[in-house]
């Protein structure tokens, strides 16, 4: 297995298939596996150098790990296994008790034993558990694969909230959709080496990457910027490097900037600058890169760009043909606005 | 109740408590701390050291009573050394113990070795990264989730220690009050005619004690299986 | 002043225990007695144990001591004598014609004949060397059940796993479910004797007032109610 | 805990939160859970009756168990495990071994412990054992959960192939548009109640339904017929109530009738009929109910009628404002044909 | 070879490893039996059961023998009628294996009890969803995943069984070749003066053979561990 990358800061998400060695990149980092050769640097601090023979155990390497199989302790209840770690981490600050309990819907359960939750709010334990030991850095391994759509939009944004206060978070994930807005950066890993790594927006409109192809979660990740506010229909107008987008109303200040992700399956292009239709954001620009022909597969993916950004669009190759499409054509790339936080 | 027994039987019994207790409480640090070597370690002389916390099982108690007397005796090899620091075992009540110890020492040992194989170190992983050092980790995951093994292993322990005497009558003899066990008092009432009723009396006490144990230990251990399964 | 402390064979357990009482009646200081096998008790005293009196059931032990000088040679008394006899479970037919050219193989049938260990138990001991002055041993030497002390062998017989046993006369006179069939002349083999004697550790001044009460009037009837002859000899060295 | 539905052959979806109970519930039909009170038919069979004192054991129920926590033997190789249900069930009939591994891409995975195995490696091989028992019902419980999309997208058909064989399955899942094409009837819990059942298209196009509006993944379901191929823009034409569908080429015989799902987000609204746009399946219909506003939330719903058939379309307030919608409104609905079978 | 040992030593040598090797093996089955009723099950009586069981530990070896002896003796109450179908323990190497599987049986049933009670349920539930049976269920799914219980508690007993005297000699004598075990012989030897290197001979012979069994269970064990973790 070989991987090289860098992260600083913010969100990283670890993409991949079944297999493809993601796990076992983050037991590295956090110090269950030993690698037989590598460094792993956590903020200027060497961790591993096996050149140097170093190796920080992991207990004092103030790393978050939610599990992929949660991992609860099963002779504590579920406070315990909560405060676990909020004993041993020294310091007032970071999360409070109940804003965690609070935020992920677990408080009803907190004097039930392990054994007895479900699936999912085993998982929401466990990435409380993980937050309240005050990580340096939060490793989470598909940390919402348990969990209903519902309570996956309710957790984003508090993870949101955690990389806003710094702490950085490397994160495994099958779903784009799910990291899209998070993410700062994306790795992406194929058979246990890294296939592709850099800034989310850069990273996640590549057309070459097998791995995002195949997740058919391809999208473009925009940056942008809060504009205005309108209450009475819940919508935020942002601006971005393409053009201004309505997204559902942001609880940020006017000026704030954020991450959105397009999907790729979310946009409909038009050679006309389409009337009376529900699509709330229309962006215009110009093809600039036709992804490849796959057999049997009747997509293909687009890169457009509109002002300064590339948004990455699927069709089918029957309306490539039909729009007669080609680097340079313009277009209209009609964006639902309810796609972008999702 | 006096009327029963006699007070060198009385005697006997509050001495066989006292022993069985403090020798199944004393081997209790050192027996976690060698189960513990030998189910996670690997070392040099980890067969030895097996093979040694196996002795008093193989050996006839006759002859481990007998190596203690000769270790821990007054004029022995570690006997009289201790004794200058002010430890004596031979002909007292200690020396029970120890001869107790000694003798449920493989069982102990053995209950919470199989219990520390099962328990599953991804949990104890999860206490690391939750910042808990090795000590931390044995003593808030490892040693809760080994209760029932440490259970077992006591009630092994203290069970033998009700009923040794093979050891304990050679290394320190059989002086009323100082060193006769109930297992002791029972013996010598099986070598003299008309001791039998004597005997079986005195074996009913002792298993009304252990029983007694016994029951109390399986109360602990549901308690212990409900908070780790419920 | 402090009680002494005796460690007596455990076939003495009976006739001491009642000794100890009634000197104890007498306002002396009761004696701590400490019942084990007399090799056992021997040993222990080699090591150092605070015995001030040993009382052993035969000579061996006693000489044992004796000879790595642990003993007080001038305490030595051998005050006990028992004799061994042949004992069969109470419903048994059998008859043995004591005597030279003894022969327990018709008695035994297919069965064992239950003793103490014939090198280690006094009893044994005893038995195997009468058997071979009779003329006996040879027909039973494999056919001989060996138990770990004279009262495992009497539990044997009067179990009737064993049609025939040898045990001290003062064992069988004690179980009711064996009956004695013959009693071994006391020529046929050494003199069954137990010794006592003053250990030389022994710092308690009454171990010798306790050894003269052993030796007196109260214990003599204390130790023939249990069977025993007493003899109360004094004997400076074993032979 | 209540609940009360039918099914009869085919894929049950079983949605619901985090906690709603759904684990629960296929405990009891796979005989794990004894129920307090209730009755468990399957082919007539009475599984469980509590008034009559009925208990069939699990193993004489031969219902394969598919479970969260995939459950693989610690002590046996993942051929071991494979084989566990496959020799004690008689009979030759039913998926032949070599199939299932090839499908499940596990040939390379044979030999090795289950220990080893990464979190989707586990829950794949789980899901070959439970097939490879032959059962005549399979209880799913989020099984695909753990899987990249890529491979999801695989084992899907796979899937269809045993209802289509005859092979009843009860499938727990977050993800509508999962078992969209798979499911013949929903079933969706609430606090451990059945909140609704029925038919997957009735149950999907109800606006009503708080846990499948929450699930942000509403749409509808329609029954559609194949019609025709066109292999060379890799699609197939399809024909349901509602109008004429393209969809990716299908390995269906013309003629042959399936499912697929229509997302309510992946619907673009328009008075007029769009021109020269990517969308290459348009329906015309107008609006039939409109579903409920909700405080805070920039979306509503909206079922159209479009020839027999109905569609759950999600839209922004705004454009519903802007185009000024009613019951009654004629419009036409643009369909992704990359989102139906998603 | 036979220069350093007697042939009555020998015999006593060879009749160890076949009682030992007997009592361990025969009372796996029964072991296992109980062991999983402790484990598992509630029923009238369990704490009784469980007393039993742990009897051979609290009484003195001496009584256990005793015991036997009055059970399984010629007229003992299953002794005779077990002898009508021709199974006779009574001074046999039958009978010293039996008392050996009595004393060892207490630390088998533990040992496997708390392999059992540690084992995940949820596995066995999963076996029986594929149509396992509850017998299959425990034969492929418990059974292999309590090895190491099975192999710990077969290790205690065969090492008791190495050890114990006093209930095989109480019970069925010491006659050599047929009922005269290691223990027996050296127990003897300490008996005697001068006895002590005889007694050390024999001793250290014993305790090579059980260092040679300890070592084949942990290469065993260690064989077991591997497949259940790796
Ligand atoms: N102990 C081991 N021995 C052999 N192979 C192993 C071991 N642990 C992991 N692997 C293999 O290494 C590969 C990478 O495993 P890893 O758990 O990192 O995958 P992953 O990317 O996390 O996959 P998933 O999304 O399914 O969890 C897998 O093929 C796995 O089977
Ligand atoms: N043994 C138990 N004791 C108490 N409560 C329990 C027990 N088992 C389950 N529950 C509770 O019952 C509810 C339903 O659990 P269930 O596992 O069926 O949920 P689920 O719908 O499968 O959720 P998920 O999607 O998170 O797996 C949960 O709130 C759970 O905590
Ligand atoms: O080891 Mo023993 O024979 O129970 O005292
Ligand atoms: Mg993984
Ligand atoms: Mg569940």
């Amino acid at each position: 297995m070989e991987a090289a990358f860098e992260a600083e800061g913010g969100v990283t998400a670890l993409f991949g298939r079944s297999g493809s060695g993601k796990t076992t990149l983050i037991n590295v980092v956090g110090g269950l596996l030993r690698p037989e050769r590598g460094r792993v640097v956590l903020d200027g601090e060497m961790l591993v150098d096996t050149e140097a023979r170093r190796f920080v155990p992991p207990h004092r390497r103030r790393i978050g790990y939610v599990f992929q199989e949660s991992r609860l302790f099963p002779h504590l209840d579920v406070r315990a296994n909560l405060l676990f770690g909020r004993r041993l981490a020294r310091g007032t600050d970071g999360i409070s008790f109940d804003d965690v309990v609070d935020l992920l819907g677990i408080v009803p359960l907190l004097a039930r034993h392990a054994a007895g939750l479900s699936g999912g709010e085993r998982q929401r334990v466990a990435i409380g558990r993980a937050l309240l030991a005050r990580p340096r850095l939060l490793l989470m391994d598909e940390p919402l694969a348990a969990l209903d759509v519902a309570r996956k939009a309710e957790i984003l944004p508090f993870l949101e909230r955690l990389r806003d206060l710094g702490i950085p978070i490397l994160y495994v994930s099958h779903a784009l959709s799910e990291v899209g807005r998070l993410a700062d950066r994306i790795v992406v890993m194929e058979d246990g080496h890294v296939a592709a790594a850099g800034p989310v927006d850069e990273v996640s409109a590549r057309l070459d990457v097998a791995a995002l192809r195949s997740a058919r979660e391809a999208g473009a990740i925009l940056t942008a910027r809060v504009e205005a506010h309108d209450p009475g229909f819940a919508l935020t107008q942002v601006v971005t490097e393409a053009g201004p987008l309505y997204v559902p109303l942001l609880e940020r200040p006017v000026g704030a900037s954020l991450r959105i992700l397009v999907s790729a399956r979310d946009v409909t292009l038009s050679l006309y600058p389409p009337k009376g239709t529900s699509a709330l954001n229309v962006l215009a620009g110009h093809v600039a890169e036709m992804g490849a022909e796959v057999a049997g597969d009747p997509t293909m993916e687009v890169r457009l760009v509109c002002g300064g950004a590339s948004l990455v669009v699927r069709l089918t190759r029957r309306s490539l043909a039909e729009m007669d499409l080609h680097p340079g054509t313009s277009v209209y790339a009609a964006v639902k606005s309810v796609a972008l936080l999702d | 109740m006096t009327d029963w027994l006699t007070p060198d039987e009385w005697a006997a019994l509050r001495l066989s408590l006292l022993v069985a207790a403090t020798g199944t409480l004393a081997s209790l640090p050192p027996g976690i701390g060698i189960a513990y070597l030998l189910a996670r370690r690997r070392f040099w002389g980890k067969s030895m050291l097996d093979m040694v916390v196996h002795l008093p099982l193989v050996l006839p108690p006759v002859v481990t009573g007998y190596l203690l007397l000769l270790g821990f005796g007054r004029r022995g090899l570690f006997g009289a050394w201790l004794a200058e620091i002010g430890i004596v075992f031979s002909f007292r009540w200690t020396g029970a113990a120890l001869a107790c110890a000694v003798m449920g020492f493989p069982l102990l040992v053995r209950a919470l070795r199989l219990s520390i194989e099962a328990v599953d170190r991804r949990l104890e992983q999860a206490a690391a990264t939750l910042g808990a050092n090795p000590l931390q980790v044995f003593v808030r995951v490892t040693l809760p989730l080994i209760l029932p093994g440490v259970i077992a292993g006591m009630v092994l322990a203290f069970a033998k220690a009700m009923g040794e005497f093979g050891a304990t009558i050679t290394f320190v003899s059989n002086i009323p009050g100082e060193t006769q066990t109930l297992p002791s008092a029972i013996y010598t009432l099986t070598q003299i005619p008309g001791g039998e009723a004597g005997a079986m009396r005195l074996t009913l006490i002792s298993i009304i004690v252990s029983m007694a144990a016994l029951l109390m230990s399986e109360l602990l251990a549901r308690g212990v299986a409900r908070r780790l399964a419920a | 002043a402090e009680a002494p402390t005796v460690f007596a064979a455990a076939s003495l357990k009976n006739a001491l225990d009642d000794i100890a009482g009634s000197y104890a009646k007498e306002g002396k200081p009761a004696p701590k007695v400490s019942y084990a096998a007399s090799n056992t008790l021997a040993k222990q005293i080699e090591q150092g144990a605070p015995a001030d009196l040993f009382f052993s059931a035969d000579l061996d032990w006693m000489d044992y001591l004796a000879k790595k000088d642990l003993i007080q040679p001038d305490t030595r008394v051998s005050l006990l004598a028992n004799s061994i006899v042949l004992i069969a479970p109470k419903d048994s037919k059998a008859e043995v014609k004591m005597g030279p050219g003894l022969d327990l193989t018709a008695a035994l049938g297919t069965g064992k004949l239950a003793m103490g260990n014939v090198e280690a138990v006094p009893a044994g001991k005893y038995g195997k060397s009468a058997l071979e002055k009779l003329g006996g041993w040879a027909g039973v030497k494999d056919r001989i059940a060996q138990a770990e002390s004279v009262r495992a062998a009497l539990l044997l017989v009067s179990r009737g796993e064993a049609p025939l046993g040898i045990v001290y006369a003062t064992d069988a006179a004690a179980d009711a479910n064996v009956k004695i069939v013959a009693t071994f002349p006391a020529e046929s083999h050494p003199a069954i004797v137990y010794p006592v004697a003053i250990t030389k550790d022994s710092r308690n001044p009454d171990a010798s007032a306790l050894l003269a009460y052993l030796r007196g009037p109260t214990a003599k009837a204390a130790f023939e109610k249990q069977g025993f002859t007493v003899l109360n000899r004094s004997a400076t060295a074993a032979q």
